[in-house]
């Protein structure tokens, strides 16, 4: 079974009210099914409105007030959900670290990088304020910060994005969790930066064998530094496996299109393109998500939504994945 | 992702400089000049004649030509703002025609009754206002109920608020006197709760307002959510995320509150009949006696631009990004 | 103010339902204005007009709110008062949101020189307050009607300009903006056709909400005897009357003003912070 | 004459940063930047947050005035667009595409009217031309009537940015600039708007200069690249042979951060020693 599984996530589906304080509700997760062990780093891919940072907000169970979460979720066997205020509060404060897209809005301008190391684990009764300031001065030696002490008396405002996002990284440390997840770490920064960011992230996480949920829209990014891709498109993980072979092997539609739009770094040609737009999850009808979108698709695919099943070595939710995989492999040679 | 030096795309106007002390006490200095100025200049050409009101209707042409060339009427405007500036930097304030006093005798005494006026309603504004505020940010059930009245609150003038608290607690139940400022510590501040409670109301659902609104808006931010997402007490994230950070718009409209009640103690002033500065503004127009509405006027610009030197010099110690003069 | 009122009640919030909060205060907004409009002629009895022999009346089938302490109608006074206590404030409102506009779209689109000038002068402005000047300029041009309302146009211009100005500077920063000057579009074609337009809603919601603060602002003036002048009828003006009454339990004249007065900023205040945060929605 | 439309002669901006206690510290965005772009060619400007590419390309498009050098179009210099009428001439040889497709258009003005409008500036023609020009121009983008009375906010990012570039093509400019115009899009809309770009150059004589962070987006869109850093070129030359065999370290240190398969991202260099 998956009890001994560090997060488990099982046929999550997320209702939003539409407005703060209308009844009305919208879907923004329909089927997310995932899984992350001890040490493995999981990929979950998805262009805007998929839903990706809403399955991270849910993990967190960070949702604003008035969602309605179903199905299971849960960190080493234990319900998520069924959470008592004390134990989710154990379980943010020890088991579970976020790191943010924007670590400028989410750092508190009026507080130094040192307040912000160590509140965490000072308020939470983990550390002594002193221990903890000499454990965050020590991280941030390994992440590569070298006049640490002057840091942690600086304001965010006075760290370039590069650098306060290796605090986010650090503060994510300081309670030493068992899971990370990372939501967009680096889609603000250069690409030189976002190389070093991504190397002592995945150098950390590799030490410490972590599990790490990765949370991004760049595939070539996720496929570089995951061991398994989950591929999400409105509020549906419609393709999950091995990272390597998802990305050279697409097996659903949507994962094959989206690496065939992407400029290629080493060859020019005209990119194949998918019609229309990313629709946002509560846009899908009853069929198939992508079935708007979709060269192959069928009456079945706009009437019947397809659960995820293994087709050759991995899951897939498509109800043509064996009729087409030789198709989508076309004009794939990276 | 953006790629445009930190200046390129700030476009022609530029965010808010830093608050060097030197910068702010200048500015607070041109201000109060500027301020006096105008109100010199303006005054100046006001109808009434000091001539006549010293001497009376009977005087002949010399006299008259005499008290004019005593009281350097016949300077040019400049000459004369600048007699009175320097009068002023030594204590001296003119005199006074309809009390034949010197105005700054005049003022002490009633300058005491406006300021225990003032502090009785900045105490009042700022426990209920920043108190109801900071709850019906917060409370979600209450925040409907908060709005109401405080919306209600800031539409209720001074002058309206002072008669209905009179009809009420003056003249129907009895409680408190009607009018005068009371002599003696206790008896002043019963004297002058009405007042006080008068002019503090409008000025109180203004503070929740903005307390109510500057909360919501923190609670809002990510890094409270950062705070929370942590695992953070909620009281602590509430203490050192929401409220820290919403006490610079609060001070801000706090400060702005102190110094408006200073102006809103004319009007209360004169509905209470409390011999304070402001009742006097208000009866020296009418006399035109101009050398005290002159004076009042100035310490009232005085007041207001103290206070928001010392909201500016507050700001700065409460954001390092002010203090550390980047723009915000 | 009346079509705002409507175009407001019909603007639909997203679900599709009118906002019945904006229908309702907007609604009695409506009647309000109409009251300062026509006031004077639906009152029962002349305003003006004094009858000794029934001074300091209570409610009677005759004087429907009583008598003040010259014998008037108070209910006509009401009515009849509502055009002044009207008539003030608007146009306080109506220059200062115009000229605070039109600088603050000249100072945002500028920027340099007349953009930190403006700021300092508004600076300056910020530090007298508005009833002060309104005294003073009672001092200088003499008690009625016109000096408050010169001194509050001019008070009032830098809380309409701060807000459109760091609106303004919004969408000066605008690619869009970028792209008319590129376009080859005049200064004034910009400004007015694409600026303007779209910090419009704003200034409305300010003009709504500063509406409020003018008639209290007004009244208050009136009330220490340096605006309207007696016999006319002006509702602040009847609060003052009104207080030698008070001490005899006489209450009607000075709290049915000041009823009107809070019912008044009431629902403008409500209308005009409903107009702007729902610019901060759609926005 | 000369076969080049756009020549850069050492370009130099210097910004003022207000700091506190009334220093002003200056910052050097453009220095000494030299180029020239041939008739009908596409030319990108690569680099990184601060390397200049977006303030020389807004210098270029006299959103900005340069602190020094000079820029010749068509072998003329580039009058300083100052009185009106410079600028109305100058808005029909240079237009420009931003970066963020939800500010690039007016919130309140309805594509068709957006178009119409700098047609009736610029375009002594009846109404019913500037119709049909409209829809003409929002179908070489592929849109079409539908859009025409639309409000951008009705729009998804894709078609506004498609409605940028058919505004800026409704005056027929010589020069195209593209500030990041598809940074912001999703990777499947991104697709499609770039092959737009590359139709739109094979089927009208325009020239484009296209900033970009993206190198992979570059070697799609453009024959020659400038790679700037902190303000200079650091390398340029044809697209394929700066990306291929870069001779400059800044461009080999680029070109391997770009994640790929197989890539393990480096600690490559220290970060820049921030304030």
């Amino acid at each position: 079974m998956t009890s001994d599984r560090l997060l488990s996530i099982e046929g999550l589906r997320v209702d939003l009210p539409s407005r703060s304080g209308s009844r009305e509700r919208r879907t923004v997760i329909h089927d997310v099914t995932l899984s992350v062990d001890d040490g493995e780093s999981v990929g979950l891919v998805g262009e805007s409105g998929s839903g990706k940072s809403m399955t991270t907000k849910a993990t967190m169970r960070l949702l604003p007030p008035g969602a309605k979460v179903s199905g299971g979720l849960t960190f080493r066997g234990e319900s998520v959900l069924d959470y008592s205020r004390k134990e989710l509060a154990a379980y943010r404060s020890r088991k579970v670290s976020m790191i943010y897209q924007d670590p400028r809005a989410h750092t508190n301008p009026l507080l130094t990088i040192g307040d912000f190391l160590v509140e965490g684990v000072v308020a939470t009764g983990q550390m002594s304020r002193a221990d903890a300031l000499d454990q965050a001065c020590a991280l941030l030696v390994d992440v590569g910060v070298t006049d640490a002490e002057r840091r942690m008396l600086q304001y965010p405002h006075q760290l370039s994005g590069g650098l306060l996002q290796r605090m986010m990284i650090v503060m994510a440390l300081m309670p030493s969790p068992e899971l990370i997840l990372a939501d967009e770490p680096t889609t603000a920064l250069d690409v030189t930066v976002q190389s070093e960011v991504m190397a002592i992230l995945a150098e950390q996480i590799r030490e410490r064998s972590l599990g790490m949920l990765f949370i991004t829209h760049d595939l070539d990014l996720a496929a570089a530094v995951t061991d398994t891709l989950a591929v999400m498109y409105a509020g549906v993980i419609v393709e999950r496996g091995p990272s390597d072979e998802v990305y050279s092997k697409p097996r659903h539609p949507y994962t094959a299109a989206l690496l065939k739009s992407r400029p290629s770094a080493v060859k020019v040609e005209r990119l194949e393109t998918i019609p229309g737009r990313p629709i946002s999850a509560y846009e899908a009808g009853p069929g198939c998500v992508f079935a708007a979108r979709c060269p192959f698709a069928t009456e079945e695919c706009r009437e019947v939504r397809p659960a995820l099943r293994q087709v050759g070595g991995r899951s897939v939710a498509c109800h043509r994945a064996e009729d087409i995989a030789s198709e989508l492999f076309e004009g794939l040679s990276a | 992702m953006s790629v445009s030096p930190p200046d390129a795309a700030a476009g022609p106007s530029r965010g808010r400089r830093a608050a060097s002390p030197v910068r702010l006490l200048a500015g607070a200095v041109g201000t109060v000049l500027a301020a006096s100025f105008v109100i010199f200049s303006s005054l100046s050409v006001a109808p009434g004649d000091p001539v006549s009101q010293i001497l009376g209707q009977k005087a002949t042409d010399a006299q008259r030509a005499a008290m004019r060339t005593q009281l350097g009427l016949d300077d040019p405007l400049l000459v004369r703002y600048w007699h009175w500036l320097t009068g002023v930097v030594h204590g001296d304030f003119g005199t006074s025609l309809t009390y034949r006093q010197s105005v700054s005798g005049l003022l002490g005494p009633r300058i005491l009754t406006t300021l225990a006026l003032v502090v009785m309603s900045a105490v009042i504004i700022l426990l209920v206002g920043v108190a109801l505020g900071a709850f019906g940010g917060t409370s979600q059930r209450w925040r409907p109920v908060v709005n109401g009245v405080v919306g209600f609150g800031v539409a209720i003038p001074g002058f309206v608020a002072a008669s209905v608290l009179i009809s009420i607690f003056a003249v129907k139940l009895g409680w408190f006197p009607t009018y005068g400022a009371g002599s003696g510590f206790v008896d002043r501040i019963w004297h002058l709760t009405l007042p006080a409670v008068a002019l503090s109301l409008g000025w109180t659902a203004y503070v929740a307002q903005m307390t109510a609104a500057a909360v919501k808006e923190e609670a809002s931010r990510e890094h409270v959510m950062t705070a929370t997402g942590r695992g953070l007490p909620r009281q602590l994230v509430f203490r050192r995320h929401i409220m820290r950070n919403a006490s610079i718009p609060v001070l801000t409209a706090s400060g702005l509150t102190v110094a408006g009640l200073v102006a809103g103690s004319v009007v209360i002033e004169s509905a209470f009949a409390v011999d304070g500065i402001g009742s006097l503004l208000i009866k020296s127009v009418s006399n035109k006696d101009y050398s005290v509405v002159t004076a009042i006027s100035l310490l009232i610009v005085i007041v207001f631009v103290l206070v928001t030197t010392v909201i500016d010099f507050a700001q700065a110690a409460l954001d390092p990004r002010l203090r550390d003069g980047g723009k915000v | 103010m009346s079509t705002l009122t409507a175009r407001l009640s019909s603007r639909r919030t997203r679900t599709g339902s009118v906002d019945k909060v904006v229908l309702v205060f907007g609604t009695v907004c409506g009647f309000l204005i109409l009251m300062a409009v026509f006031g004077p002629l639906l009152a029962p009895h002349p305003p003006s007009q004094t009858d000794i022999l029934a001074t300091s009346q209570g409610p009677s089938g005759q004087h429907l709110l009583g008598t003040d302490s010259l014998g008037r109608d108070i209910l006509s006074r009401l009515l009849a008062g509502a055009r002044l206590s009207f008539l003030g404030p608007g146009i306080i409102v109506v220059v200062s949101a115009t000229a605070g506009t039109a600088l603050a779209i000249a100072a945002a689109w500028h920027g340099g020189w007349l953009d930190r000038g403006l700021n300092r002068v508004l600076n300056v402005m910020f530090a007298v307050p508005g009833i002060l000047v309104a005294v003073l300029a009672a001092a200088v041009f003499g008690a009625g009607f016109w000096a408050p309302v010169l001194a509050l146009s001019l008070v009032y211009i830098p809380y309409v300009a701060r807000v459109v100005r760091s609106a303004a500077v919004r969408e000066r920063r605008m690619p869009y903006v970028e792209a008319c000057e590129l376009a080859g579009l005049s200064a004034w074609r910009i400004c007015t056709r694409h600026i303007l337009r779209n910090v419009f809603p704003i200034v409305m919601a300010q003009a709504t909400i500063g509406f409020g603060s003018a008639l209290m602002d007004f009244g208050a003036t009136s009330f220490l005897g340096l605006g309207v002048q007696p016999p006319s009828a002006e509702w602040g003006l009847m609060v003052s009357d009104g207080r030698s009454e008070l001490l005899d339990g006489a209450l009607q004249q000075s709290l049915s003003a000041g009823a009107l007065i809070v019912l008044t900023v009431v629902s403008f205040n409500i209308v005009g912070e409903r107009l702007s945060s729902r610019i901060g929605a759609s926005g | 004459m000369t076969t080049h439309l756009l020549d850069v002669h050492h370009l130099r901006k210097v910004f003022h940063v207000g700091r506190a206690k009334g220093r002003s510290e200056e910052l050097v965005a453009v220095d000494d930047v030299s180029f020239s772009l041939e008739r009908n060619s596409s030319l990108a400007v690569v680099g990184e947050s601060g390397s200049g590419k977006t303030t020389t390309a807004r210098i270029i498009a006299g959103l900005e005035s340069a602190t020094g050098g000079s820029i010749e179009l068509d072998g003329k210099p580039l009058a300083s667009p100052d009185s009106p009428r410079s600028r109305r001439l100058k808005a029909r040889e240079i237009q420009m595409v931003f970066q963020d497709p939800f500010g690039s258009l007016d919130p309140r003005q309805k594509v068709g009217a957006c178009i119409d409008e700098l047609l009736a500036a610029h375009f002594d023609h009846d109404k019913a031309w500037r119709r049909d020009r409209t829809m003409e121009l929002l179908a070489q983008v592929g849109l079409d009537e539908r859009h025409a009375d639309e409000l951008p906010r009705r729009l998804s990012g894709g078609q506004r940015q498609r409605v940028a570039i058919a505004r800026a093509l409704s005056l027929e400019p010589k020069l195209l600039i593209l500030d990041e115009a598809v940074s912001a899009l999703d990777v499947s809309v991104q697709a499609q708007v770039l092959n737009l770009l590359s139709d739109i150059r094979e089927s009208l004589d325009i020239t484009y200069l296209f900033v970009s962070h993206d190198l992979a987006v570059v070697r799609q869109i453009s024959d020659h690249c400038i790679v700037m850093d902190r303000g200079r070129i650091v390398e340029m030359g044809s697209t394929e042979s700066v990306l291929d065999s870069p001779a400059e370290d800044y461009t080999k240190q680029l070109l391997d951060a770009i994640p790929r398969p197989g890539w393990t991202p480096s600690r490559r260099r220290d970060l820049p020693a921030s304030v």
